[in-house]
């Protein structure tokens, strides 16, 4: 069975480790907040200024000057910092955010990222995605395996104008938990009840495939 | 010295057509809205403004493109906001998109007589296009040039006659870096309190880099996305 | 995740011989006064030592230099220090002087992920010798890389259990800038909260950049130039 | 009569206009703080990271975390703010300091300054002038008109190794008061009592003497 977007950011909050500070981008990544492992301390960097964010506020108690990178309403928590935009790029620049997550259109088996802009429509921007991929050094894209026409978005390479380049580590999508290395996608875990063949059958790109590939475990 | 002028249609008196304005704030949070109200006003055409997004249809930067009041938007994300689709599809306005972290840096370079930085954001995309790139320790990096303006607008939650500001939560975001690079740089406040009651260490923008100050009233500090834990 | 050390010599136990350190502080203000004396206990010799001064004979960088453990040092100023100078002069000391605004840029730099920045200091002087200037605007000015150090040990007044450091007055002066340019941060700190007691608005380095925090004791404080109003 | 080093410091002051941000050396120029004429406000910034100088503390409220750049212990006032020495050298960089005044040990004809180190003594190092010079629009040195030996510390070009080049605007000595111009030195004030011959004979450097000078006002 594929995975359900819940259970795509709860395989991906599997790669959180005590301490790590985490960049979570729009959509699916954001979900991986809900599965932080128990006993571990997860600090969740907003790039629009914030470290140490906490869970959306109860009614009432939301504010204007507290929101994250995604504009939703925030909260801190005790031990958060905030500080400006200059600053939280920096950081990130300086590759003191430990893992990023983010969404894409397509990513190559060279680790190569589409995740902003498609010719014909309207674009609105790259925000921070720009600086996120090019600065990060573990970065794990959270996305569904193939497209709304059923095109594999793990290409050989990207056909979207790209976001960055070389710099996508892992992949988690509905099918499976792929790596990027230098020869290609390396499928390390299936979702459970999906077969190696859907997934090579799914995945355009360099897909390599050595020996039993496991189930993934949650 | 006074720093302290009486109100927006004062403080944004001489911006007149054609004038490169930065505007802090980070989608609705941490945005001049005075300022804002004051430009609606007054009325300057074909101003450049750089600022992380272009508000949304009926609020902040999204008034003064009601107005066509802008020429060209410096942003790194402008969704939310249909009339800006609109004028920029029939060629009525010009854009320019900027990596988010690049914006940023840029206006702090401004602030630190920095003439240009380096950054990894874009490089292999159509953003390095036409620009200098350089290796560093087996990484890439494009040159990116400082940014200033006639014109820094910057909101910040308290200030002094000073002209010191203190920033609240997430509306510092680029607030103090577009403090930094204005040629002027006007900053409109929550609450204006004399000298001596901000302690110097907790001065977010020193006031050197604020030229006009003065206290805004109304603040409907507008939620765009209200999201609640039920 | 747990940041906090017991002590100083807990927190520099690891430091070992050819070690390249930041140490921050201006003269005697606001330098790690705990570490100093643990680093001169535990004794790694061969040291940099990266710091805006070094010193005075008897107190902050000057106990590292009675017990010979510097190889180099590199700062902007080292007067204040007769056994300094008698190891320079020995050829026991390496020393590396460099512009102040230049030494504290190219901290920042690393702990903004820039690999070089621009500055003009120190154009046309024996400073820019050897290396790759540029013109931006019709001004000079030499390109500088970005520092980083094995180990940054800064002190700040008060620290949280999540490596938040709030400063106090002007010894803040390198010390948030070293906290961002070390491979592992050393916070000592006057006094260490439970994570929630610094307003978040307030903190100067976040805790990301900060890896070791310690409750120093004893604090001397010593104050270099003792100068009164009549 | 030659200027006493006070008499230099005052005379220095006069140059400052309401609004200015100024930095002021060790030496003569700290005296430049005592005569900051009436009714103007002169914000002094001190580049270990404080806007707002004080005076000195009056006994028993002395910090040894409050300090000026020549480490001495000092106050702050109403209005005055903290930053590291990146953000302050940033806004000295920037130009938003609008005055600086330092000592020399030479200037040249060209405006270049030499300060720092004297070839066969021990080198302390330059601080922060090298980055003062470089960046002020409106730098005025504050020195004697010659050295111990009497040789004129006015130059065609320094001899001693440059803190840095074509940046000296004015220069105040005992004697004097000169402006750097692409031509050389020009005289603009004697001190009261002393002649233009003493001037042109202490001043090895190009002089232009132009009409009448008048004697400098306190």
């Amino acid at each position: 069975m594929a995975l359900t977007k819940e259970q795509i950011a709860q395989r991906i909050a599997k790669e959180l480790k005590d301490g790590y500070y985490v960049n979570l981008g729009i959509g699916i990544p954001t979900l991986v907040a809900n599965y932080i492992p128990e006993g571990i301390k997860v600090i969740l960097q907003s790039e629009n200024g914030l470290l140490g964010m906490g869970p959306f506020p109860v009614a009432g108690k939301e504010s204007a000057d507290l929101i994250n990178a995604g504009k939703q309403t925030i909260t801190t928590l005790p031990g958060s910092s905030i500080f400006d935009s200059a600053m939280s790029f920096g950081m990130i620049r300086a590759g003191k955010v430990n893992l990023t997550v983010l969404g894409a259109m397509e990513v190559s088996e060279k680790g190569d990222i589409a995740s902003w802009k498609i010719p014909g429509k309207m674009v609105k921007g790259m925000g921070g995605a720009m600086d996120l991929v090019a600065s990060a050094k573990n970065i794990i894209v959270a996305m569904m395996h193939t497209n709304r026409q059923g095109e594999s978005k793990l290409l050989p390479a990207c056909t979207l104008p790209l976001t960055g380049i070389k710099c996508i580590k892992k992949i988690v999508t509905e099918l499976a938990v792929l790596e990027v290395t230098v020869n290609g996608f390396k499928l390390l875990e299936r979702a459970p009840g999906v077969t190696t063949e859907e997934i090579i059958s799914k995945t355009a790109g360099k897909l390599i495939v050595e020996g039993e590939i496991p189930e993934m475990q949650f | 010295m006074n720093k302290i002028y009486k109100n927006a249609d004062e403080a944004v008196a001489d911006i007149k057509d054609g004038a490169v304005l930065m505007l802090g704030g980070f989608g609705l949070c941490g945005i001049p809205e005075n300022c804002i109200a004051a430009l609606v006003k007054s009325g300057p055409k074909n101003l450049t403004c750089i600022s992380n997004n272009a508000g949304v249809d009926d609020f902040g930067i999204g008034l003064l493109l009601q107005q066509k009041q802008l020429k060209k938007m410096i942003a790194s994300y402008v969704g939310e906001n249909a009339e800006f689709e609109r004028q920029l599809l029939s060629g009525e306005l010009e854009v320019e998109l900027i990596p988010q972290g690049t914006l940023a840096t840029r206006c702090m370079a401004s602030g630190y007589g920095m003439p240009a930085i380096y950054t990894p954001a874009g490089v292999g995309t159509e953003v390095a296009v036409g620009k200098e790139s350089r290796i560093f320790n087996d990484k890439e990096y494009l040159l990116e040039y400082a940014f200033d303006a006639d014109f820094a607008i910057v909101k910040a939650w308290r200030g002094d006659a000073d002209g010191n500001l203190v920033y609240k939560d997430t509306a510092r975001n680029f607030n103090p870096l577009m403090a930094m690079a204005g040629k002027i740089t006007i900053a409109e406040v929550e609450e204006l309190v004399p000298s001596g009651e901000i302690d110097p260490n907790q001065v977010h923008t020193p006031g050197i880099y604020v030229h006009r100050i003065f206290q805004g009233k109304n603040y409907e500090k507008r939620i765009e996305q209200l999201t609640l834990t039920k």
